[in-house]
């Protein structure tokens, strides 16, 4: 009964979900705020790579949110599982030639999330996805050797310094410049590491605070007792 | 050239499809799981031919890696099997 | 138009899970498809034929054979919001289970709606 | 460096990521921070509301204009919102200062100050997509704090509210998706501009996403249903948190889109049946409510019902009328919650029928919860009356005389549950079971009192508070004048 009544409403919902987008040419281009972005980018923040720009200074906004998105999840995250948390995680060490090849890809694998981050304005990539990468690194870390700790107390002062700097640098555009998150550094020459401004900052710190927090959030989740 | 791309993307999209009833049927949930994960492989590939590289980038390493490894976890500190 | 039709249907098979499905891991792997396919629907929308990766990489880039960027920007927070929303959700799933050692929704009274 | 309204957002969250650091040097001064932040935030909210009323302000963000960046708006509606927001977050303050008191209480500020920023966020912000993520901030803040007891029912209600929350968030992305593609903007005034060239099935679909989207966090029926778990579970502050500032700020971006991208009759119609089931439903469901807490907040959601009325009705007056209400909603409602909270602390369950007698007991916080019920009912010497005689008027005045009839005999029920709780407080026998008796600490006396007073005073002195409003309203029904002012020209 309770599948017929959701096949109908998804039914009619994706009747209309078709006919609105068949309204919408795929592959077309269509006069939108993008264009303007397209044009001005590299003249106006010095980044060449476009979606940086735009998620790091056009909708700076945004990304600070998102930021406090994941912030906020670490949080609740470990507000909700406050209280039954087990000192050790109870697993086996991994077999010998995974710990080896785990020892040896980890630096590479953090070397290559700063990579990402720092190079955000020029490459694909940037404070998302380099983070990510980190935590993925900590991540292999923790499934290959049961002793390996992250220090808590380091974590959270990377995290929270993160967001500090983010927010300063935010209200620093308000102070020397005439609205928040305002580039107040030179551009520089576009498609050099040092160009763009506030936009590698910024990037590093969104950086450094999602691989803080993404690790932190596994963290705690590993050390739920079951 | 542009041929191969176009059935490359439709057989992705059976693809995509599949990984989804998979994810959503199967029983086990560890192997719903990797049907989940399956699928943002797909749609990276997806991001990547629709020319957005960041967002390939992005999905990669957190609908494939930690999105996954969340899950998995919460189902080894949880049960595996649905009733 | 394949990936529109993509789109649509991860986010019907997702809803449908979430409204069918008993187990609750089984409903947050129906949210996060359904976050899945509405970001592929923003980056078909946003996809300009024959376009660009809109990276000004060399010199002979032009801005206007480039994708729409701005899809592109919002679905990177949009994924990072979900991956946020997933784990808070996991979380509140370890702790029902601590509870009620058992993940079939019908069997958590007050669930069921 | 000037105050400006990026502060109701910048100083929040900075003192959210402070806190974690502040945390591992003293335990006690976390808790003072928020008072603080909201102390600042309550002084930008009183100095930059005359400032607003004359000429609103419109905070362009990383130096680029709309609608290239995203930008704050701040006029007379938002001002006096975030006002409303920063001011009850402060009372909210004081009386979790004792309340709060498991572990881990840093949490609970960081999410408390992280709820604020969201909530301001929503109001403030001029662009869809950003609304977007603050809607997210506030709404995972508040999942987090709905399960902070870390209890059996407070898990359950928050996974219930996450999961309807993420439903509604999921809709609120297509709908924003939609207009970009079809109007290729974010920016809220460019989409208005625009929105007339869309083709009308589309716009219909996104009004329903919209709708359905919002009305969650509105409670509106028969999406409700988060609701009562979530206010009765989680602890009392949170309670007026939901009541004073999620809901408030959801149905702000209700109206809002409403009245500026779908601004035709149908539609307010349609919202006006909707907020009549509302009313009624929740009454009704309010009447057979064995606990407490829960009667509040079916109560709460009766009021969001009222409030929408008298938003959809449309004019200028009932706007106005509706805001009034919104103000007087969220000052009882969570003088109500306070009271509540420390009754079910004394008698040790949360059964109404465990507050017998409790009025000698406890006579202050009984009091306040009486003057409460009183002041919410609507009975004349209280905010409540003005605010509800107001929206009568208005809908009246509008010709909607069935309406009329309605709330009124929503009143009625409204004031049987209320009043039923308040003669068991005083006129019936105290129950035999020895309960331990604990004071109820000044800062929550504190917290009841100031609020106490300000339904007084205002139940007194209606006009000044009444008088404030009337830009606000005419800000939302002005579509015209909101992109003049949100696109700078």
């Amino acid at each position: 009964m309770r599948k017929v009544l959701a096949v109908f409403l998804l039914g009619i919902m994706g009747f209309y979900l078709f006919s609105s987008f068949s309204e919408i040419p795929f592959g077309e281009n269509r006069a939108t705020v993008g264009d303007y972005y397209l044009e001005n980018t590299v003249l106006q923040t010095g980044s060449v790579n476009t979606i940086t720009s735009i998620v790091v200074s056009y909708r700076g906004f945004d990304t600070l949110g998102e930021v406090t998105v994941l912030f906020l999840a670490s949080t609740g995250l470990a507000a909700i599982l406050f209280d039954n948390k087990g000192r050790k995680r109870r697993r086996q060490h991994a077999s010998l030639i995974v710990r080896v090849g785990a020892h040896l890809i980890y630096p590479l694998i953090i070397l290559l999330g700063a990579y990402v981050f720092i190079h955000g304005h020029l490459t694909p990539g940037g404070g998302f996805q380099g983070g990510a990468i980190i935590a993925t690194g900590v991540l292999l870390m923790f499934m290959s050797y049961r002793s390996f700790e992250v220090s808590h107390k380091w974590l959270t002062y990377l995290e929270s310094f993160a967001g500090i700097s983010f927010v300063t640098i935010g209200l620093s555009g308000l102070i020397w410049g005439e609205s928040f998150l305002q580039n107040i550094l030179p551009l520089g020459v576009p498609n050099e590491l040092f160009s763009a401004g506030v936009i590698p900052i910024i990037y590093i710190a969104v950086g450094i605070k999602v691989g803080a927090e993404l690790t932190g959030l596994l963290d705690n989740l590993l050390k739920t007792i079951k | 050239m542009i041929v191969a791309l176009t059935i490359m993307v439709y057989v992705l999209a059976v693809i995509l499809i599949i990984a989804a009833l998979f994810a959503v049927k199967q029983k086990d949930l560890l192997l719903a799981v990797i049907g989940t994960s399956a699928i943002s492989v797909v749609l990276s590939i997806f991001f990547y031919i629709l020319q957005a590289p960041d967002v390939a980038l992005t999905e990669a390493a957190i609908g494939v890696a930690l999105s996954t490894i969340i899950f998995v976890i919460t189902i080894k500190k949880t049960e595996r099997y649905e009733e | 138009m394949i990936f529109y039709i993509s789109g649509i249907l991860l986010i019907l098979i997702g809803m449908y899970a979430v409204l069918t499905k008993k187990n609750i891991i089984k409903i947050i792997i129906g949210l996060s498809i359904v976050d899945s396919g509405i970001n592929l629907l923003l980056i078909a929308i946003g996809y300009v034929n024959d376009g660009t990766a809109p990276i000004f990489s060399n010199e002979t880039l032009k801005a206007v054979d480039m994708v729409d960027p701005v899809p592109q920007a919002l679905v990177l927070t949009a994924i990072v919001i979900g991956l946020g929303v997933t784990a808070v959700a996991l979380a509140l799933v370890i702790r029902l289970y601590d509870h009620h050692k058992t993940l079939n929704i019908n069997k958590i009274r007050k669930l069921k709606w | 460096m000037n105050i400006s309204p990026v502060h109701f957002i910048a100083v929040p969250l900075l003192a959210a990521f402070l806190i974690p650091i502040i945390g591992r040097f003293s335990k006690e001064f976390v808790k003072v921070i928020p008072g603080i932040v909201l102390l600042y935030l309550s002084y930008v909210a009183i100095s930059l509301f005359p400032v607003a009323l004359k000429t609103p302000i419109v905070e362009v963000l990383a130096g680029w204009k709309p609608p290239f960046g995203i930008s704050l708006v701040y006029g007379p509606l938002a001002a006096y919102l975030t006002a409303l927001i920063t001011l009850m977050g402060f009372v909210i303050w004081v009386y979790s200062y004792k309340f709060i008191i498991r572990e881990p209480i840093e949490k609970y500020y960081m999410l408390f100050m992280l709820l604020i920023t969201g909530s301001t966020g929503i109001i403030l912000t001029g662009d869809i997509f950003n609304m977007f993520v603050f809607l997210e901030i506030t709404a995972i803040a508040a999942y987090s704090l709905t399960a902070f007891l870390r209890d059996k029912d407070g898990a359950e209600a928050a996974f219930k509210y996450l999961l309807i929350g993420s439903f509604a968030s999921s809709f609120f992305l297509l709908a924003v998706m939609l207009l970009y593609a079809s109007t290729g903007t974010l920016n809220l005034a460019e989409i208005t501009s625009k929105i007339d060239s869309v083709a009308m099935s589309t716009r219909i679909l996104i009004l329903i996403l919209f709708l359905v989207g919002l009305g969650i966090e509105a409670e509106l029926f028969p999406l409700n249903g988060w609701a009562p778990d979530a206010y009765s579970q989680a602890p009392s502050p949170i309670g007026a948190i939901f009541g004073g500032i999620v809901v408030k700020a959801a149905i702000y971006a209700l109206m809002r889109l409403v009245f500026l991208l779908f601004n035709f009759s149908e539609v307010f119609h349609f919202l006006l049946i909707m907020g009549i089931i509302t009313m009624i439903v929740a009454e009704m469901s309010a009447m057979k409510q064995q606990q407490i807490k829960r009667m509040l907040a079916f109560s709460s959601i009766g009021q969001m019902g009222l409030v929408i009325i008298a938003f959809s009705v449309g004019t200028s007056d009932s706007v106005q009328a509706a805001l009034f209400q919104m103000f007087n909603h969220a000052v009882i409602k969570a003088l109500l919650f306070f009271a509540a909270g420390y009754l079910v602390f004394h008698s040790g369950s949360k059964k109404i029928s465990a507050l017998d007698g409790l009025g000698r007991d406890k006579p202050l916080t009984s009091f306040f919860f009486a003057l409460g019920a009183l002041a919410i009912i609507g009975l004349p010497p209280f905010a409540g009356f003005w605010s509800k005689l107001y929206i009568l008027i208005s809908v009246a005045d509008a010709g909607l005389i069935t309406a009329v009839v309605l709330v009124l005999i929503a009143s009625v029920i409204e004031a049987v549950y209320y009043l039923r709780v308040v003669s068991r407080l005083y006129f019936n026998k105290e129950s035999a079971q020895e309960t331990e008796v604990r004071r109820t600490p000044l800062t929550g006396l504190l917290a009841m009192g100031v609020l106490a007073l300000v339904i007084i005073v205002v139940g007194i002195y209606p006009d000044y508070i009444w008088n404030l409003l009337k830009p606000a309203a005419e800000e939302l029904v002005n579509k015209a004048e909101y992109i003049r002012i949100a696109l700078l020209k």
